[in-house]
């Protein structure tokens, strides 16, 4: 009796231990990426990001958060007040959730939930909607509405693609558990055999975290930050903790679905991991330095008409894959099928302004032919 | 300082190399409005006609779909304050035939002009300013609020007689 | 897609670009060049070989300033009286409201003593809204800077 | 439970987007009336910059008078400058000399370029990309520092004066002008080559706020906006004013007169400038560029002039009227970003929200000409 009440307390505490461990790696995780976010965007756009405090401008996102935390919050006389204060806590709240059950290696993990990972994953990651959807509401702004229920639409509309994505690979792979699919990827990285999934994962994950072009929810020159609009000081910054925290799980299970992991030669396995995911996380900045942003409308139509569709399309493409016992490579292109039928859609639809900017030019330029004669 | 044959109002006889605009203006116009007291000069190369408020709203649309001016495009609206009476200019020009047309129009400050916002939409705005700088209510426009100026400011910035170094409380 | 990939190469090129040749430059380290003829804040000269300021305070860039922030008054010149300058009156009181003030160079376009320049001072600040008036000391004292910075000579036009 | 569905009835809901909305431009106010995302109406408010230029002008002497110019379109100085300082001219009847109009036109094309580059870091950012505003200011960052040696000021310049110029440009002019054109070539094409044909940009662009010929032509629009809807008009062309006529330069047209087109007609129009400015600065005259007036008071005799021109946002237009003494009895400028942003009413029907922000951006208005 005695002894099982014992187990259960260390139990405890060393769950309370890794738990603790997580939040300062993940804090200093974030801090890290608003660094390298600012200073990365700044040299994408010929500037030098931050450069005053300390070398490179390394304490930088600490001078941030002392600010952020030492400002006044606001809060907004006709706001729900319960609920203005409760919906940042259930962002951050779903968004550390979901590290519980993410590997950084095989022994490096809170709590590997061996028969459910994938589902607890898919699961937990939609909380986060309902507290941007509060937040919204809560601050009884109408942007803030506006941002709240555009987050809503947007989230869940990308919400089917990314689990179908998971399902597919829980196909491919027989399990839910995240170790064993990255050990499965040992010979060839799953960006081979499902690259369509990749690409549906990668693009559904942009959305699910609001980057660039998809940052419609807050679009700053549209609806001055949505549903974080009338947040200030610390309230704010946990909107950013759970943001970057984000940013960082769809870096990190695109490594670990897709990229192989931790395996990698030479080095030790969580330095590969960490560079993958860097990479990852660059190309999502790089991406942010590149392109304007959609509309709503075009956002929720490249949902449904073009990501939803491909994603059941994949989960198909695996599951007779499965049921036939194919060679892997079969999949692969049957995937790059799927993905042909992406390029083809994107230039049907999206392009359809440039071909028609093109039958422009070319009529402008016959017309200036038949003024010149 | 540079004398100069300045083409005023009142004196057209001096600016003779333009003289042909205006006399093919002034027979258009006087076939179309006989009785009405039209005066012709010039506003710096530009032929002009003074019209009597009444007759505002019917020369802008003979001007407009007349085919030798087709003044498509209101290009300008501007008021003129003379401390007894108010000056409106209308700049007309057509993208077809490339000219210029002035429109005047005086008008005292009890009495009211009809708008030219049904015929070009360029007049709306135009006239709200002056509307705002002038105080001249122009008949027919659906919504003179106060467009550059502020709810409840009070007196016409525009006139001569507004004190020039005055400051309102908002 | 085309153009969203070659958009993605454009800005990563840049950025190895940026970081051989960075466009921008750290403020108080490695301040912008000023060009010869930059018009900071007026300032007033100062006549090195009677040592006395040039200006009479005859108020022509009072008149003509378009936003009347200065002032100045005049006095008997106290050196015109033991004939060691040929000016009959000098400058008593200037101040300028650089809040006011528009650097046009207007006043510097009208002078006829070569009194008034536009200096290249243009980093001042102060806490208070009295703290830009600007007085006749301040305004040799910047005169002066441009003058030695730039080795300022009056046209002989007078 | 059919009677329900009464109570379901959505209602409009009102938005008020601006004066502090980060892309209206400056203090514009828009009165949204939306359903969901849809703008139903639109009501526009103007007049939080009004500081009565027009007012404090007939306050002015006429030499002063330019800096309030200045400050009107700040984006344009030269170009304002111009307009007024032709005004004047023409009412005192006077040819300014032919180098004056030669650096003058010099000048006001690169001020067009330096207008367009900032319009399309804006348009970049009104869509959501920031990084062609930052490329953008690079050239025209080189502009105003070409400027600033030449005029002494980076943006209000006072450079242009009545019959003249403040002073001869430095010796190194020519070759300064010619030094930077490659590279303002090079900072174009770097800042509009990630928007232009972009596909995100063009299905933001294309096809949204159309405004057609006719109607664009009753709303009273000039410039990119107006040629974007397809009309040839330009003063430059039409009414050939300071020495425009001695230039060969194209005037680019767009087709559908929706966003895109009148983004492409400033981007072509950046091409047609440098354009002129090679030719200008390679048939550059010798002369003087003191006004004849030299200091004289400038007291014009009794009369009126009505001049116009061409400014980066379409035909500008100043209305003098002078009863002889030295200060203008009445000025009125013909804004024409004023005249542009009157048709935001039909531009916005029944677009989005996010398109609302788009096409506010390709009009390219200037608040401080708006409300003078």
């Amino acid at each position: 009796m005695i002894g099982s009440m014992s187990s259960y307390f260390q139990d405890a505490v060393s769950t309370l231990i890794s738990l603790l461990t997580l939040f300062s790696f993940l804090a200093v995780i974030v801090l890290s990426l608003v660094w390298l976010e600012r200073k990365a965007l700044g040299r994408l756009q010929l500037r030098l990001g931050p450069t005053r405090t300390g070398p490179f401008g390394l304490l930088q996102p600490i001078a941030d958060a002392v600010k952020l935390v030492l400002k006044e919050d606001i809060v907004p006389n006709d706001a729900e007040r319960v609920i203005f204060w409760v919906a940042p806590i259930i962002v951050v709240i779903s968004a550390f959730m979901l590290w519980v059950t993410i590997p950084f290696t095989p022994g490096i993990v809170v709590e590997n939930l061996e028969n459910m990972g994938l589902f607890y994953i898919g699961a937990v990651g939609v909380i986060g909607i309902l507290g941007l959807v509060l937040a919204g509401w809560g601050s009884a702004n109408k942007y803030g509405v506006i941002g709240g229920l555009r987050a809503a639409a947007q989230l869940i509309s990308y919400e089917i693609p990314l689990i179908m994505v998971l399902i597919s690979v829980a196909i491919v792979t027989q399990t839910f558990n995240l170790v064993d699919i990255v050990n499965l990827q040992s010979p060839v990285p799953f960006v081979l055999v499902l690259p369509l999934g990749f690409v549906l994962f990668f693009v559904a994950g942009l959305a699910e975290v609001g980057r660039t072009p998809f940052d419609i929810y807050f679009a700053e020159s549209e609806i001055v930050g949505g549903p974080f609009v009338e947040y200030s000081g610390a309230h704010w910054a946990v909107f950013f903790l759970s943001e970057y925290i984000n940013t960082f799980a769809i870096a990190t299970l695109t490594v670990l679905l897709f990229l192989g992991g931790w395996s990698g030669p030479f080095l030790p396995s969580i330095v590969w991991l960490l560079i993958k995911i860097y990479a990852v996380i660059l190309l999502i900045f790089w991406i942010r330095g590149t392109l304007p942003r959609l509309r709503i409308d075009q956002l929720m139509a490249f949902a449904w008409k073009v990501m939803v569709p491909l994603s059941f399309y994949l989960v198909v493409c695996c599951s007779v894959y499965v049921f036939y016992e194919m060679p892997w490579w079969a999949l692969t292109v049957m995937s790059l099928f799927g993905l042909v039928a992406v390029g083809v859609i994107i230039y049907r639809y999206i392009t359809a302004p440039a071909r028609k900017v093109a039958e422009v030019r070319e009529r402008l330029r016959s017309l200036q032919m038949t003024q010149e004669e | 300082m540079a004398d100069k044959s300045d083409c005023t109002s009142e004196d057209v006889s001096d600016a003779p190399e333009l003289d042909p605009q205006i006399s093919k203006l002034k027979t258009a116009l006087e076939t179309e409005f006989t009785g009405v007291d039209l005066l012709f000069s010039m506003t710096d190369q530009i032929p002009t006609v003074l019209v009597p408020t009444e007759s505002l709203h019917d020369l802008c649309i003979f001007l407009k779909t007349n085919e030798d001016y087709d003044s498509k495009m209101l290009s300008c609206m501007a008021g003129v304050d003379y401390v007894d009476y108010c000056q409106i200019l209308y700049v007309l020009y057509s993208i077809n035939k490339n000219c210029t047309v002035g429109v005047k129009c005086n008008i005292n400050y009890d009495s009211r002009v009809q708008t030219v916002s049904d015929i070009w939409k360029a007049g709306d705005w135009y006239e709200r300013e002056i509307h705002d700088l002038y105080g001249i209510e122009f008949e027919g426009h659906g919504d003179m609020s106060p467009l550059l100026l502020y709810d409840g400011f009070e007196g016409y910035p525009g006139k001569k007689d507004f004190p020039f170094y005055d400051y309102q409380e908002y | 897609m085309l153009s969203t990939v070659k958009g993605m190469i454009q800005t990563l090129s840049s950025t190895f670009r940026g970081l051989r040749r960075p466009v921008t430059k750290l403020y108080p380290e490695n301040p912008t060049v000023l060009q010869n003829r930059f018009m900071g804040f007026p300032g007033l000269t100062w006549d090195k070989n009677v040592d006395e300021p040039f200006c009479t305070g005859c108020m022509v860039c009072i008149r003509n300033c378009p936003t009347q922030c200065m002032t100045a008054t005049m006095k008997d010149n106290p050196k015109f009286a033991d004939e060691s300058s040929k000016r009959r009156k000098i400058v008593d009181e200037f101040e300028i409201n650089l809040n006011r003030c528009i650097l046009c160079g207007i006043c510097v376009d009208v002078c006829n003593f070569d009194a008034i320049v536009m200096t290249h001072e243009h980093e001042e600040s102060g806490i208070s809204r009295d703290g830009s008036r600007m007085d006749l000391s301040g305004l040799l004292e910047i005169g002066g800077r441009y003058q030695t910075q730039t080795g300022w000579q009056p046209s002989s036009k007078d | 439970m059919m009677q329900d569905n009464s109570e379901n009835q959505t209602i409009d809901m009102m938005l008020n987007m601006g004066p502090q909305h980060p892309s209206t431009h400056g203090v514009f106010r828009m009165e949204l009336r939306i359903d969901g995302e849809k703008i139903i109406d639109v009501k526009p408010h103007i007049g939080y910059l009004h500081r009565g230029s027009e007012k404090l002008s007939e306050g002015e002497q006429y030499h002063q008078v330019v800096t309030l110019f200045d400050r009107m379109d700040y984006l344009a100085n030269f170009n304002n400058e111009l307009v007024y300082c032709m005004a004047v001219e023409r009412l005192l009847d006077i040819v300014p000399s032919r180098r004056t109009e030669y650096i003058r036109v010099i000048l006001c094309e690169l001020n067009r370029i330096a207008s367009h580059l900032l319009y399309v870091g804006t348009i970049g950012l009104d869509a959501g990309a920031m990084t062609p505003a930052l490329f953008s200011f690079i050239g025209r960052d080189r502009i105003q520092t070409l400027f600033e040696s030449i005029s002494g000021a980076r943006m209000m310049h006072n450079y242009f004066k009545i019959g003249g110029l403040k002073e001869e440009v430095p010796t190194n002019f020519v070759s300064m002008v010619k030094d930077i054109m490659p590279e303002i070539r090079q900072d174009i094409d770097q800042a509009e080559k990630l928007l232009t044909f972009n596909e995100i940009f063009l299905s933001r662009t294309k096809d949204i706020g159309v405004i057609t010929a006719d109607q664009a032509i009753d709303y009273g629009l000039t410039g990119p906006c107006l040629r974007g809807s397809g009309v040839n008009y330009d003063v430059r062309k039409s009414e050939p004013y300071s020495v425009y006529s001695d230039f060969e330069f194209d005037v680019p047209v767009g087709l559908d007169g929706d966003c895109w087109d009148r983004h492409w007609v400033r981007i072509k129009e950046m091409d047609e400038s440098l354009k002129i400015v090679e030719q200008a600065i390679n048939n550059l005259p010798d002369g003087d560029v003191e006004s004849s007036l030299g200091r004289r008071l400038i007291r014009p005799s009794a009369g009126e002039v009505y001049v116009k021109a061409e400014n980066p946002r379409g035909e500008i237009g100043v209305y003098i009227v002078s009863d002889g003494t030295d200060k203008p009895y009445r000025l009125k400028v013909r804004p024409p970003s004023f005249c542009n942003l009157s048709a935001i009413e039909p531009l916005l029907q029944d677009s989005w929200i996010a398109d609302s922000v788009v096409i506010l951006g390709s009009l390219d208005i200037v608040l401080g000409e708006v409300d003078r």
